[in-house]
């Protein structure tokens, strides 16, 4: 335990002193500057925020957000027309601040729930960003004299503090807030934000709420971007339509893309840096000027996805080689309080699935599928390719798949609900493909898992993590345990795939969907799994479903087995009955059939 | 009433113009070209030099359209092929693309306004009221770009090959078909599509760098919400133009601008897939 | 002794890091057929795929007619001669049967000159043009693959479990089908298959794949002798 | 060290004028025509001698045509190049952007573009009309002349666009008119069917539209002469080299403007033999924007050797009184800050040019900063 938190307080440690050293270069550096470079700095260092938090939200998130620009927009004219039209005084100051980030903050949840919702596509999403400063500038130009139309409001009284004071107040802004962001994104919920830009589906399916978090993190960027408008405006005493186009949206990406996504710092470095040099080359060549930008950016794009960050960053280490605060050591703990299989009833079953069907425009892949899934039972599937199985996995574990029927889980309806409404129900389902994310570690994905029941801590990062008794067998018996701080892209296929069980049963479900958990193992491997499979239905009482074309290892295993032909239940019944009939063998053996017709 | 059936029809006629080129490229290529304002800009520069060269006004179009195709072909080469499997990233190379062409006019021609010569001036009679003949062309021609345009996808060979990567681009790999060559062809034909859209509505509008820009919203909107059919966008194109027309005329100009972003907004977050499979 | 059609050399392929076959070398002659037997999850389809280029090989060679083409693309291989008719995804059930079979050859004059020996395979193809894949019978669908796959007069065909779930008719009209193609057209069949009895009554050579390997090979004859291929194939 | 001594020195000898204008951005169109105005207004100052001894000397800087911009470049004139005065053709968003930083710097600003009217500052002086100048002289054309009573105004939407309609609608009514619609569209619109289509079915007899310069004035110039409108058509946006390219379309069209090439004066003839004679081919036409900018330079000048000094409050006191004769007549910065102005009443002819039909002197500004009065 001893280097654990010694990992722990080197990240704080880091954090902090980046902190320290930040706040002290804002503190000497106006001391060192001229009055104009101070004054163009104050306005830099409050965009750097904004792009900051376009940082967080593309390239930790992978939203591609064009409207951050809106958010400013909306603190600088909370700004601006408090101070213009009600009154100036601390008062009126903190009643702007608070009305600037209220706003900001119910639009952003208003474009997040726009944006994202289960299915919705990221360029939909992209493109809803792009049209939010567009209306809202449209809003201000109608404005008339309230807004100032296109001339903006300017003169209104503010705080003519001293320039010092001024780039105090933008650089402290800016150092705090990205010392938070920076223990955000490596903190465990920082593991959940990279886990949604890898793999959203994925992570929909271990019931982490994808889309809600991504609006919360939509408003909290939207916070922080109308605090920095608000700041903007009270310094520059000025506000016009431009400070919530598109036009400076799409800047505001163009620096995050050339300092490199997702470094937080460098976007920041960009900002300052092209910001000011813009101030000293636009005057001087305006047009050749953006021209070059637009030529850098596209290069960027293609040639160098991460930006310069990363160059500027190998270069540091290598003249500067520095321990970098990793993941911190992970250990894994029991769940003591674990409710796996806990509920389990006999009487009721668990799943009930009647008249289920499944139709891609005229071509049916299920019909009238009616079936019920037993506590304490193993259900197999088989049935040839294309037979509809993986169909059924589907329709079960996303309400919004299935065309026509009802599901239920635990004696509640699935209705339309999103995977993750469905995971809460109790459901867990694996996947054929071992795609899982190969940037994160083991015990990242195991603490992903883990979101539904344990949740994530905002600025650090879990020590322990608390799986239930059964998922601990698995790790132990794969060898994931020792494993753990690894990154799942280097695991073996047997290893991908017992962690990817392992991730399934800590979410703790009631009804276990596997498809083709054994696909491409070796026997040890396959004997490890359905000795896990048959202690979980034994001990603790779970209904699992299970596809699986080994008929030997559904034999071994299975309780009951239902033979799935052309979307239709061609016979259910126990293994051996399944295995004698003359039916399921010809099919399944691919020898002739009528039966479908 | 005759006048405001007719502004509904041609409004919509311009907007499928003007968004047939964004919605082929995004049919065949999943991508979103941010592109396509710049697109519209060379074409309306392209009826520009054809005028300032003296030659009949009509030849603007399909001048505008060899610009274009040429140029998309160039493009696709070198900034979008190596994308393919980064879409977002695709939107912003293709905006910052968007960029460049707007500077490089801006350093070519000026910041200024340029007049392209009329094909046709005018008012005709129909229904009773007197109307631009201009519109009233541009929409026998987007009638016309309708039937053309289906019936490549529908009756070419190279149609046929498109549809089939659209449907399923490994099942057509296997066949044979060389996707790559598909998706180049592709872009060129939306980028010759969107030159020849600015080429078309110039003498409603003005020759200038930014011309293009505004058509992009609204023509990213209509086709998300057509999904990748060429009848679906005229529906859309009907639809959301005609509302626009109908709000612009009833409540106000300002909100009618914003009428065509908004309400595809929601029928996107009502029914993801629009009007595709309604 | 001329060269083989195509040879595969060493293969080892699979999907991400994980290998699903493993060193598996056959050969397959000018028309001559060559089944491949195995139940599912073992290796087959990943075998034809990597062979069509849809899979890149992670070590081994392949050559068709001589040449090397391991790891072209799928569109090349198509142009090259070789037809596939994959077992999922096998249709553009949107398009019609016309489109589908258009889409198995280069060109339009191409198509017309090659549509009459369709007609003489599968005269149902024929009358059926206009009509959209997607609402075609299962036992229609195969037979548009197999005229798709024809067309084309390619020099191999890659067919995957084209037998599955067909009546017996059916089975036996494929069968014919294949037998013309070898002996009047000279096409050469790599054919995986499940169905025993349908494999065993066209291909000249079998194989037998169990976990990625190939396990046994040699003539029908010799493998219909083997008390291993049905045990293999046992439920 | 050498280099730093040299700036110092110089700068003690010559008088610095900022120049913010929007070399990049909407204003890039007229930009050129303004520096050269510029340049010009300084060459012949020096040439007899600078102010007080001492030369002029212009420092440009590019304002985007926006607001941010504009402060990049405030800032850069005001704290880095430590100008002596400001004389800026440019946007009301950019104008409202710099004014916080010249009231924070104290510099004396000349204003030099027509606007919406109602801007103060302690530092700010305008020589170019305001809506009570415009508006006058067309709507009584149409009303007194032309016997309309129904107008139809149309607009964009923003600052300016508002501000000339608002105040049309007024004067309009105030004459026993009615204005029988009032339309707006975004500044980047270009579609304006809908409102053409209204202005239609309200059959008014005239027109006033008061657009954004550039695209939105010629896209709804097109549309409206494609859907065969011709009644009475005044337009405060179009200026003589729009109208000149415009053809056909822009023929007729009212204009009121306090400078026209036209002005057959001796100041005039003066001004644009010197502009040829300077810049040759290069020469950019002249135009409401450029030339009240080289008037704002010489009332500079002469404020600064009425006053003696270059100090800040002085000339800026200096500027309220001293008379500029330049190619639009007489001007004195008097009226609270603003000037009385002559205007002239053009209407487009058929080859571009603009014929000149009327002129009106001595327009008075009206109330425009009561505050600052004296």
């Amino acid at each position: 335990m001893h280097d654990i938190s010694a990992a722990i307080t080197t990240r704080f440690r880091v954090a902090a002193t980046g902190c320290i050293i930040g706040l002290l270069v804002v503190a000497v550096a106006p001391w060192l500057l001229d009055t104009y470079l101070t004054n163009i700095l104050i306005r830099t260092l409050f965009l750097a925020t904004v792009v900051m938090t376009v940082d967080i939200l593309w390239g930790s998130v992978g939203i591609l957000t064009f409207g951050q620009s809106a958010f400013f927009g909306i603190g600088a004219y909370a700004c601006g027309l408090i101070f213009t039209h009600y009154g100036f005084g601390p008062g009126w100051a903190l009643a702007g601040l608070a009305l600037g980030i209220g706003v900001g903050a119910v639009v952003a949840a208003a474009t997040g729930w726009l944006a994202f919702f289960h299915g919705s596509l990221p360029l939909y999403a992209s493109i809803i960003t792009l049209a939010l400063p567009i209306v809202l500038t449209q809003v201000i130009f109608s404005g008339g004299n309230f807004t100032g139309s296109s001339s903006g409001l300017s003169g209104f009284p503010t705080y003519y503090w001293d320039l010092r004071i001024w780039f105090w107040t933008a650089g402290t802004f800016l150092v705090l807030t990205t010392t938070a962001a920076w223990l955000l994104v490596r903190s465990d919920f920082g593991r959940v934000m990279v886990a949604i830009r890898e793999n959203e589906e994925r992570c929909a399916y271990l019931g982490i709420p994808v889309s809600r978090i991504k609006i919360m993190l939509m408003i909290a960027s939207a916070v922080i971007a109308s605090a920095a408008g608000f700041g903007y405006a009270a310094f520059s005493n000025v506000v016009a339509p431009e400070l919530a186009s598109f036009q400076l949206g799409t800047e505001f990406l163009i620096w995050t893309a050339l300092g490199g996504r997702g470094t937080l710092l460098g976007p920041i470095f960009a900002a300052l840096g092209i910001d000011t040099m813009s101030s000293w080359l636009s005057g001087t060549m305006p047009f050749l000027w953006k021209l070059l930008i637009g030529v850098v950016f596209v290069a960027v794009i293609v040639l160098l996805p991460r930006g310069f960050a990363p160059l500027v960053g190998g270069l540091f280490r290598r003249i500067l080689p520095v321990r970098t605060a990793g993941a911190p050591a992970r250990v894994l703990v029991p769940d003591t309080r674990s409710r796996l299989g806990q509920g389990a009833d006999d009487q009721k079953p668990p799943l009930r699935i009647e008249h289920l069907s499944r139709r891609y425009g005229s071509l049916s892949v299920l019909t009238d599928v009616t079936m019920t899934g037993r506590a304490s039972h193993l259900l197999g599937i088989i049935g040839p390719n294309g037979a509809g199985k993986t169909t059924l996995m589907r329709c079960i574990s996303d309400g919004s798949e299935r065309s026509g029927g009802k599901v239920e889980i635990n004696g509640a309806e699935i209705g339309r609900g999103a995977p993750q409404d469905i995971v809460a129900l109790g459901v867990g389902r694996s996947f054929q493909n071992t795609n899982l994310f190969d940037t994160l570690t083991v015990a990242d994905c195991l603490l992903l898992a883990r979101y539904r029941i344990d949740g994530a801590r905002l600025f650090r990062s879990s020590v322990g993590i608390a799986l239930p008794e059964p998922a601990l067998d698995i790790l132990r018996a794969t060898g994931l345990d020792q494993r753990l701080a690894d990154e799942t892209g280097n695991l073996s296929h047997g290893m991908k795939r017992g962690l990817e069980l392992a991730m399934v049963l800590a979410t703790e479900p009631s009804v276990l969907l596997l498809d083709e958990p054994t696909a491409g193992l070796t026997r040890p491997e396959r004997m490890v799994i359905g000795k896990v499979l048959g202690r979980l239905t034994r001990d603790y009482g779970l209904c699992i479903v299970l596809i699986e074309h080994d008929l030997d290892f559904v034999r071994e295993i299975s309780d009951r087995v239902v033979v799935l032909h052309q979307g239709s239940i061609l016979m259910e019944g126990t293994v051996d009955e399944v295995v004698s009939s003359e039916l399921v063998r010809s099919v399944y053996a691919g020898h002739h059939v009528e039966a479908a017709q | 009433m005759a006048i405001l059936v007719l502004d509904i029809l041609t409004t919509a006629a311009i907007l499928f113009a003007v968004s047939a080129g964004l919605l082929i490229i995004l049919g065949v290529m999943k991508l979103i070209n941010f592109a396509h304002g710049a697109f519209l800009t060379v074409g309306g520069y392209m009826a520009y030099l054809n005028g300032a060269a003296g030659l009949s006004p009509w030849l603007s179009i399909p001048l505008a359209a060899g610009v274009g195709f040429l140029g998309g072909l160039v493009i696709e080469r070198v900034i979008v092929r190596p994308l393919y499997d980064r879409p977002l990233d695709a939107i912003l190379a293709t905006w910052g693309l968007g960029i460049v062409i707007g500077q490089l006019i801006t350093l070519g021609f000026g910041r200024g306004v340029q007049f392209a010569p009329n094909p046709i001036s005018g008012t005709t009679e129909l229904f009773g009221v007197d109307y631009s003949a201009y519109r009233l062309a541009v929409a026998v021609i987007a009638v016309l770009l309708v039937v053309a345009l289906s019936a490549l996808l529908k009756l070419t060979r190279f149609g046929l090959n498109a549809r089939a990567v659209i449907m399923n681009e490994r099942l057509a790999r296997g066949l044979g078909i060389d996707s790559t060559r598909v998706r180049a062809l592709t872009f060129g034909l939306g980028a010759a599509l969107a030159c020849a859209a600015g080429a078309l509505i110039t003498p409603l509008i003005s020759v200038d760098p930014n011309m293009g820009l505004p058509w992009l919203v609204n023509s990213f909107m209509l086709v998300m919400v057509a999904g990748v059919s060429f009848p679906s966008l005229l529906v859309a194109s009907l639809i959301l133009g005609g509302a626009q027309v109908v709000v612009s005329t009833y409540a106000n100009p300002i909100l009618g601008g914003m009428t065509i972003v908004v309400a595809a907004a929601l029928v996107l977050r009502i029914s993801p897939k629009g009007f595709s499979r309604a | 002794m001329s060269t083989p059609l195509l040879t595969v050399d060493a293969l080892t392929s699979g999907y991400d890091s994980a290998a699903v076959l493993h060193d598996v070398s056959l050969q397959v002659d000018r028309a001559r057929i060559v089944a491949i037997l195995g139940k599912n999850g073992m290796g087959k389809s990943t075998l034809l795929k990597t062979i069509m280029g849809f899979v890149r090989p992670i070590s081994g060679r392949i050559t068709l007619d001589g040449r090397d083409v391991t790891g072209a693309a799928p569109n090349f291989m198509a142009r090259a001669g070789m037809a596939h008719a994959p077992q999922e995804h096998t249709l553009f059930q949107d398009l019609t049967v016309g489109d589908n079979l258009r889409l198995g050859v280069a060109t339009d004059r191409l198509f017309r000159q090659c549509l009459p020996e369709v007609e003489a395979v599968f005269p149902r193809m024929i009358e059926r043009l206009g009509q959209r894949a997607g609402t075609l019978s299962g036992g229609e669908q195969k037979m548009l693959l197999m005229s798709r796959a024809l067309i084309a007069r390619p020099k191999i065909m890659l067919v995957d479990e084209i037998s599955e779930g067909l009546q017996p008719t059916m089975v036996d009209r494929i069968a014919q089908a294949l037998l013309r193609a070898r002996d009047e057209l000279g096409i050469a069949v790599l054919l995986v298959e499940q169905h025993l009895d349908f494999a065993l009554s066209v291909a000249d050579r079998v194989a037998m794949m169990k976990l990625g390997e190939i396990v046994e090979e040699g003539t029908r004859q010799e493998l219909a002798a083997s008390d291993g291929l049905a045990a293999h194939l046992a439920v | 060290m050498g280099l730093a001594c040299a700036v110092s020195a110089q700068a003690e000898e010559t008088i610095r004028i900022g120049i913010p204008v929007g070399l990049s951005g909407a204003n890039s169109v007229v930009a050129p025509s303004v520096v050269q105005a510029s340049e010009l207004a300084v060459d012949q100052i020096n040439a007899k001698g600078g102010v007080l001894g001492r030369r002029l000397e212009l420092v440009i800087a590019d304002d985007g045509s926006g607001a941010q911009g504009a402060q990049r470049a405030y800032d850069s004139l005001v704290f880095q190049q430590k100008v002596d005065a400001i004389v800026a053709m440019e946007t009301s968003a950019a104008r409202n952007a710099g004014l916080p930083i010249v009231n924070r710097g104290k510099v004396p600003l000349i204003y030099t573009s027509f606007y919406e009217g109602r801007s103060c500052s302690p530092w700010m002086h305008i020589n170019a009309w305001v809506p009570e100048q415009q508006v006058a002289p067309i709507v009584d054309q149409f009303m007194d002349e032309m016997g309309a009573k129904k107008f139809f105004l149309i607009g964009s939407d923003y600052a300016f666009g508002r501000g000339m309609l608002e105040f049309t609608r007024e004067y309009v009514e105030s004459k026993g008119g009615t204005v029988v619609g009032e339309e707006y569209l975004p500044m980047d619109g270009s579609d304006w069917t809908a409102i053409i289509s209204q202005m239609r079915s309200a059959s008014p007899d005239a027109l006033i539209t008061s657009t954004a310069g550039g695209a939105p004035n010629v896209t709804l110039t097109k549309q409206l002469r494609a859907t065969g409108v011709d009644i009475p058509y005044g337009n405060y946006a179009i200026d003589e080299g729009t109208a000149a390219t415009m053809g056909t379309d822009a023929e007729g069209i009212y204009i009121a403007a306090s400078y026209i090439t036209g002005i057959d004066s001796a100041a005039n003839n003066a001004f644009l033999e010197a502009l040829n004679a300077k810049f040759g081919a290069k020469a950019e036409t002249p135009s409401e924007l450029s030339v009240p900018q080289y008037e704002g330079i010489l009332a500079y000048a002469a404020a600064v050797e009425k006053a003696g000094s270059t100090d800040a409050e002085k000339v800026v006191e200096a500027l309220g009184e001293v008379t500029v004769d330049g190619p639009r007549g007489s001007i004195t910065m008097n009226k609270q800050r603003h000037s009385p102005l002559t205007m002239y009443l053009g209407r487009v002819a058929a080859d571009g040019s603009v014929e000149v039909i009327k002129s009106f002197p001595d327009v008075d500004p009206g109330e425009q900063c009561p505050q600052l009065a004296g």
